[in-house]
């Protein structure tokens, strides 16, 4: 757009936000022009959201002044940022599960009817305008539906619906296509671009750099609360991205070598909810990876082999050792860990401390006499935290507090230090950035190496290349394909979209 | 997703809520202690009994409606038995004074008012549960009333008080108008109005509803005033009725509230409410109550039957379970601990 | 009203502690006043505390009282049974113990009972009804079955109520209450109104039961068909006496009972000759006398 | 992450739990009351009153170092005043019958035993909140004490139970005692045994805790039946106190012990408890009712001055959010409604 440098639609100037002690913020400046999208990056904790939250009213920065449409302004309301044009879609999925789609869509200002002042609502109007903002987005859902009933991607295109309700100026995205598939998350991405035609100001936050590269006109990368680089989306390449992010050269990933499988370990042969009965068999020394598409049933068969979940028929084998379904302390007993994909509301023990959430998958093996052993489950938690380099280092450090990558390292303590020789992991890389991806992949191989074998559940198989010796596709709740590590990625792709292998880019 | 022909069947399939086993079976509940108390006395379906049933049911009505708006903006409100009781006692104290009904019914209003705002804002402020809050102010409400009554009952009101005692428009109680009235203003409110969407959406998510720009606050404090109101409606009705205010009145409508409120199935975690739900699980509790009555059943009984209705109520819960729709969503409640306990309970910490 | 909160170690002054059963009903709240009157009059001061029904509550409260060393006490047991370890620890302090209204099973833990003879109350209740209504069926409403009084007047009501003196009138219905208030009375009685809808007579235990039974015949609509009749007289009653809802009343002139329960504690202290039971007067009245009451004699 | 020195630092400076101003709140509560008390009565700091202190809070104390598992597992028990007076009534009734002290308690510990397993196996098999369920636990443990008791209180006892009523081992109350051991037991279970660590796993994140491969549903009934037997320690207790057991007794005790759990500064909704909070969250509450009795204060200020109390403790949730380290966490604790979506509840979304 042309336009774009003129008057920048919202422009922040030395912004800082301190948390106590902490400084999220230090003087950030950003320019946000209208027809532009503007990807913003950095590693976790780097303050992207609390960047959006000070541009969208939710937190008062401490310094720094804020200018839309060239006019100084300070929000300390969401609805006095919404007025001025700027909205944001959060990083956590902000819905009302309990009201229908349409509710959802007008909630901050239903139409109404009858005589002005009365204060009847037009729920007719609501449904008609949400399903015409829906369909903009390409989305054909039944208006009256719970929000709770949708599926992820659904929700993310829900909120933008709202969004764009309001006719923003700025419209803010914070990591709307983590764990959405790629051809969802694509979805998304075009339709930013698509709205910034129209003329609107995109600020564009995500993990994957790809993404960011394709769609962003300029960048902004933030390290530790400060503005590290600013460039234009034709300056950018992958590599100069990745280093801005993790602060340090990265160390290529290791070539993938080959691993000869072990004994056997796990025959699995399990049915369930829409998921057909599929038999499945992991060696020692296996780094397996389950994959497919949102709802393929990847997931779900996942979470039967772990005892999650019950299945409707079949049964898992550990070592020659029948489990009885739906059983997690008995898988757990047979050696079976499991790090859910939501992490900080199925895994973390919020409130309690480092080395008690490490504890916690074995607690009989730290107690003696009928008491817990402190010091033991001290030195072990000490030993984990410094193998897997958790930060901070600290075991009575309160396991709520802490960022998602280092939550992720300590739900894979657990299971280390309950002697786990199965380990199943859904979606290990979800919203952490890519230092520390490499380190949690770095852990995973070794535990297949060191321990027995590794299930690794993700949408993006592809991304585990580097650790998988066997790529397992499902589609539809099938198992559709076994390929091997070193499979190329379009057959990958066809086998879970159920293609052949022209039919898709790479 | 449009692209994607699985999802688009599971949506068709799951989603638009229908009408479920599960919630016809407070309905279905009601409908057969019906039958059965109509069968087993002679006078229940009677007009007399009927008008009784009503009467009986129209304070815990009342004070229903108004902890329905609390508990739907994600609140909770324990001190409403005493407030009852304190506004009551305000209603005839003013009364009795002044001589005048209208300034004693505007002096109940507004303590109602400013004790729902004491409670809100208490809330939003502290950052505590309601239900500590609310306990804390409700025995603040229980001493403050002793002391406004000198722990008797206060009589001396306006002779002319005498006829809401008896008054009957169109062979109705009055009582039972006035419920009638606090029904229709809550059901407005609540469905008809922009502000039952805020209400909602406040319960259903506070943060996502702040986000969304929506004054939470402000709504949260509302839901407390509009329980303060109906409170006092009720205190006051009670004081026309008895004509005399007790200063000991109101002390199961709490818990009793609350059960109405959950019983008829609206979320006990706010975010899901709606009054025909509150209305039902008011009845269900007045009719077991008069339908024991009849039977000559004595107090220790009802509370017996009163309370085994309650758990059978809620396996209601257990229906939904088991119905075949939800079955396999293994990751969605966590079963006992705090399904709700976790949502309702901000900085208890 | 509180003369204790400022310096009850003032030598000379006496405290006398009071523990109540409840005094949020009429009657005690009554015999509260008469007994604060008393205290100015004597130069004592007095601690009241209140149970609020609970005997927990009451021990705790009398353990309480212990510990402040007052010099008398004097209670209203909530359970006849129930005080009995704080009554052995005052005895143990040597500190006189007077029950007022509700007696503890062991007299000998008390040095005195100020009260009613309720048998003889019932009785009159009863003889009353016979003569005035003369047939038809009673629905009692009363208090706790396990209080004394209750007993004890149901006991000696029945004993009149159908025998050979009074043979058309028999007790179709009773109602234990055990919260005394107003609207447990109203609903109380429409539902014993639904069961027994002939009734003529209803039975109020106790004036705090009064208002609600009132409006319960009123709403049933059967006002001037049943006669009801009250106990405890508290002065509200009169005017309803006057007016003809309420058939006969028995007052018991809770603040004399309260002077005098106070007077009895200090003449004890005194030295003076106290009785074992200290029985107070009553004041009956029904239509024919009502007139010449006032207000003022019924406290 | 590898490469990012500030987050070490970060680290060590927050999340590390410090002893905080808020924490502080309730010790220093405590102190300013005995030190107003101490200067305005003279027999405050007596032994004799110290140990009457000590006595009446007994009670409320064991009953509340039963609801602190049930809190700390994320749960709610509304039942156990009902309990206390249907333990102490099955106890004495057994005693009178068979004139054996130890049967009766034997029984009480049975039905302690059993009651607690029916709230517990209700509320996981039900999945409703245990607030709904043993508020009609409650309701059905009334109506059962009433039949069982005739409505009255029960006597007839050994007279060797008089022995209790009066005993002073080493001079301290036995009821003192039992007090004592009874926190003793809970310190260790919550404390130093495994148990605790799977009561207050499963009460801070039930999901996890079933993924952790924990028994959540055994853990969860198990609390519920120590506060079932808390609760009959607790009726056996009145029993031999009152020498006679009472059916009525205990009716405030389920609100007072929840509230001495979280003045205490235990989370409402779990996974966050220790029985010293407790232990000091029911010494304010029976501090302010034994100084204001010795202040001579009446029943309804004390009402109020206990209510002003409760929020006056709250407020140290004010402090809290005032001290610099999290004052400026908007998405942290949003008030009144429901916060940690995130964290119980998945079904929030
Ligand atoms: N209310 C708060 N109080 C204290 N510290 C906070 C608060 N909010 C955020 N932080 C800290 O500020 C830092 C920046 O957080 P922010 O959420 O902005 O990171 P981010 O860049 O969005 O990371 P991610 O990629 O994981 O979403 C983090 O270290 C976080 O722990
Ligand atoms: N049994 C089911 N029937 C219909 N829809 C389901 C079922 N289970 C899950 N879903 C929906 O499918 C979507 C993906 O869910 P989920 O992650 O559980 O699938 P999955 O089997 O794990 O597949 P994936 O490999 O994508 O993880 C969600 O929107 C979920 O609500
Ligand atoms: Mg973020
Ligand atoms: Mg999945």
């Amino acid at each position: 757009m042309t336009s774009s440098s003129a008057v920048p639609a919202v422009r922040t100037a030395g912004i800082t936000k301190r948390f106590g002690a902490f400084t999220a913020l230090s003087e950030v400046d950003l320019d946000l022009a209208p027809g532009e999208v503007h990807g913003l990056i950095g590693s976790n904790g780097a303050g992207k959201s609390t960047l959006i939250k000070v541009l969208c009213g939710a937190i008062t920065p401490d310094e720094g002044t804020l200018t839309v449409a060239g006019d100084p302004v300070s929000f300390t309301l969401p609805a006095q940022a919404e007025r001025a044009g700027i909205t944001v879609i959060h990083q956590e999925t902000q819905l009302f599960p309990d009201l229908s789609v349409a509710d959802n869509v007008v909630v901050s200002r239903p139409n109404l009817r009858g005589p002005a002042g009365l204060g009847l609502r037009d729920r007719r109007a609501d449904r008609a305008e949400a399903a015409r903002l829906l369909e903009s987005l390409g989305l054909t859902i039944d208006p009256g539906r719970l929000a709770g009933t949708l599926d992820l991607a659904e929700k993310k295109l829900l909120q933008v619906a709202r969004a764009l309700r309001s006719k923003p100026r700025l419209l803010i995205l914070d990591e709307p296509t983590a764990a959405l598939e790629a051809r969802q998350a694509r979805r998304i991405t075009t339709l930013i671009r698509g709205l910034a035609a129209d003329g609107l100001a995109i600020l564009f936050v995500s993990h994957n750099l790809d993404e960011v590269l394709e769609s962003c006109d300029r960048i902004t990368a933030l390290r530790d609360g400060r503005t590290v680089a600013r460039l234009a989306g034709d300056q950018a390449t992958p590599h100069l991205l990745a280093e801005l992010v993790a602060g340090q050269q990265l160390a290529n990933a290791p070539d993938r070598t080959p691993h000869e499988a072990g004994d056997l370990l796990v025959e699995a042969e399990l049915g369930g909810a829409d998921i057909a009965p599929t038999a499945i068999t992991l060696r020692h020394r296996e780094v397996v990876t389950l994959t497919g598409l949102l709802g393929s049933g990847a997931g779900r068969y996942a979470r039967m082999l772990s005892g999650a979940t019950r299945p409707d028929s079949g049964g898992v084998r550990i070592a020659g050792r029948l489990l009885r379904p739906h059983n997690r302390r008995q898988a757990v007993a047979a050696a079976v860990g499991f790090v859910p994909e939501e992490r900080k509301r199925d895994g973390i023990q919020p409130m309690l401390s480092v080395e008690r959430n490490i504890a916690l998958g074995d607690i009989r093996r730290f107690s003696r006499f009928g008491m817990l052993d402190r010091r033991k489950i001290r030195r072990t938690a000490e030993r984990l935290i410094d193998d897997l380099d958790v930060r901070p280092a600290d075991p009575a450090f309160q396991a709520g507090l802490m960022s998602g990558g280092n939550q992720q390292k300590v739900l894979i303590a657990r299971w280390l230090a309950a002697g786990a020789r199965v380990l199943i992991v859904e979606e290990p890389t979800h919203g952490i950035d890519i230092g520390a991806k490499q380190n949690v992949m770095h852990q995973l191989r070794r535990f297949a190496d060191e321990r027995g074998c590794v299930v690794v559940v993700a949408l993006e198989g592809d991304e585990f290349r580097s650790i998988t010796d066997r790529f397992v596709a499902f589609r539809r709740g099938r198992l559709v394909a076994e390929l091997a590590g070193n499979v190329p990625h379009a057959d990958l792709m066809a086998a879970c979209l159920g293609t052949t292998s022209e039919g898709r880019e790479s | 997703m449009t692209g994607n022909p699985v999802s688009a069947t599971r949506a068709a399939r799951r989603g638009r809520p229908r009408p479920a086993l599960e919630d016809a079976f407070i309905p279905v509940l009601l409908v057969a202690l019906v039958v059965v108390l109509t069968m087993s006395t002679d006078s229940f379906l009677s007009r007399g009994n009927i008008l009784n049933v009503l009467t009986s049911m129209a304070i815990l009505a009342i004070v229903s409606f108004g902890q329905t708006f609390v508990i739907a903006g994600g609140g909770f409100d324990l001190s409403i038995g005493g407030q009852v009781a304190l506004h009551g006692v305000v209603a005839a104290l003013v009364m009795a004074a002044t001589q005048n009904i209208l300034l004693g019914l505007l002096a109940a209003a507004v303590t109602g008012v400013l004790f729902g705002l004491l409670n809100g804002l208490l809330v939003i402020w502290l950052k505590v549960h309601p239900f500590m809050i609310t306990l804390g102010t409700s025995v603040v409400a229980t001493g403050v009333t002793l002391i406004a009554s000198n722990s008797e009952s206060v009589g001396g009101l306006p002779p002319s008080i005498a006829g809401f005692g008896v008054g009957r428009p169109l062979g109705v109680p009055w009582i039972v108008w006035l419920m009638v009235a606090c029904f229709a203003i809550s059901l407005f409110l609540l469905s008809v109005s922009p502000f039952g969407l805020r209400v909602l959406s406040t319960g259903g998510n506070r943060e996502a509803a702040r986000l969304a720009g929506l004054r939470v606050d402000r709504t949260t404090v509302t839901t407390f005033v509009i329980a303060g109101v109906f409170a006092a409606v009720a205190g006051a009705a009670i004081t026309a009725r008895l004509q005399s205010a007790q200063p000991t009145v109101g002390g199961e409508l709490e818990l009793f509230s609350v059960a109405a409120v959950v019983l008829g199935g609206s979320a006990l975690h706010g975010g899901k409410a709606s009054m025909w739900r509150t209305l039902l699980g008011v009845l269900v509790i007045s009719v077991i109550q008069n339908g024991l009555n009849l039977l000559g059943v004595g107090d220790a009984w009802q509370a017996v039957a009163v309370g085994l209705v309650f758990i059978l109520a809620m396996s209601a819960e257990l229906l939904r379970r088991l119905s075949p729709v939800r079955r396999s969503r293994p990751v969605e409640p966590p079963s006992a601990g705090k399904p709700d306990a976790a949502k309702g309970t901000p900085a208890a910490v | 009203a509180d003369p204790a909160a400022e310096g009850a170690a003032k030598a000379g002054t006496r405290t006398i502690g009071v523990s109540f059963a409840a005094p949020r009903i009429a009657l005690y709240a009554g015999i509260q006043k008469g007994i604060e009157a008393e205290a100015g009059k004597l130069g004592v001061k007095v601690i009241f505390t209140d149970a609020n029904g609970d005997p927990l509550k009451q021990a705790n409260d009398i353990s309480d009282l212990i510990a402040k060393g007052v010099d008398g006490i004097l209670v209203s047991a909530i359970d006849a049974k129930a005080v009995v370890t704080p009554l052995a620890d005052a005895k143990a302090a040597s500190i006189p113990v007077m029950t007022v209204a509700r007696d503890v099973a062991d007299p000998s833990s008390r040095a005195a009972f100020i009260g009613n003879d309720w048998g003889k109350s019932g009785t009159e209740i009863a003889e009353w009804t016979c003569k005035n209504v003369g047939k038809g069926k009673i629905i009692m409403i009363k208090g706790p079955s396990s209080a004394p009084y209750v007993q004890e007047m149901t006991k000696a009501y029945k004993e009149v109520v159908g025998s050979a003196g009074c043979p058309d009138m028999s007790v179709a219905h009773e109602v234990n209450l055990n919260e005394m208030t107003t609207e447990k009375g109203l609903e109380a009685t429409k539902a014993s109104l639904s069961a027994v809808p002939d009734a003529a007579v209803v039975y109020a235990n106790l004036d705090d039961f009064v208002g609600g039974v009132i409006q319960a015949v009123n709403e049933a609509g059967l006002t001037g068909k049943v006669t009801v009749t009250g106990f405890d007289g508290i002065p509200s009653t009169l005017e309803m006496v006057r007016k003809g809802q309420l058939g006969f009343e028995i007052g018991l002139q809770p603040q004399k009972w309260g002077a005098k329960s106070l007077q009895s504690m200090v003449d004890k202290l005194d030295g003076k000759e106290v009785p074992d039971k200290v029985t107070i007067e009553t004041l009956p009245f029904d239509k024919t006398n009502a007139d010449q009451l006032t207000e003022a004699d019924l406290q």
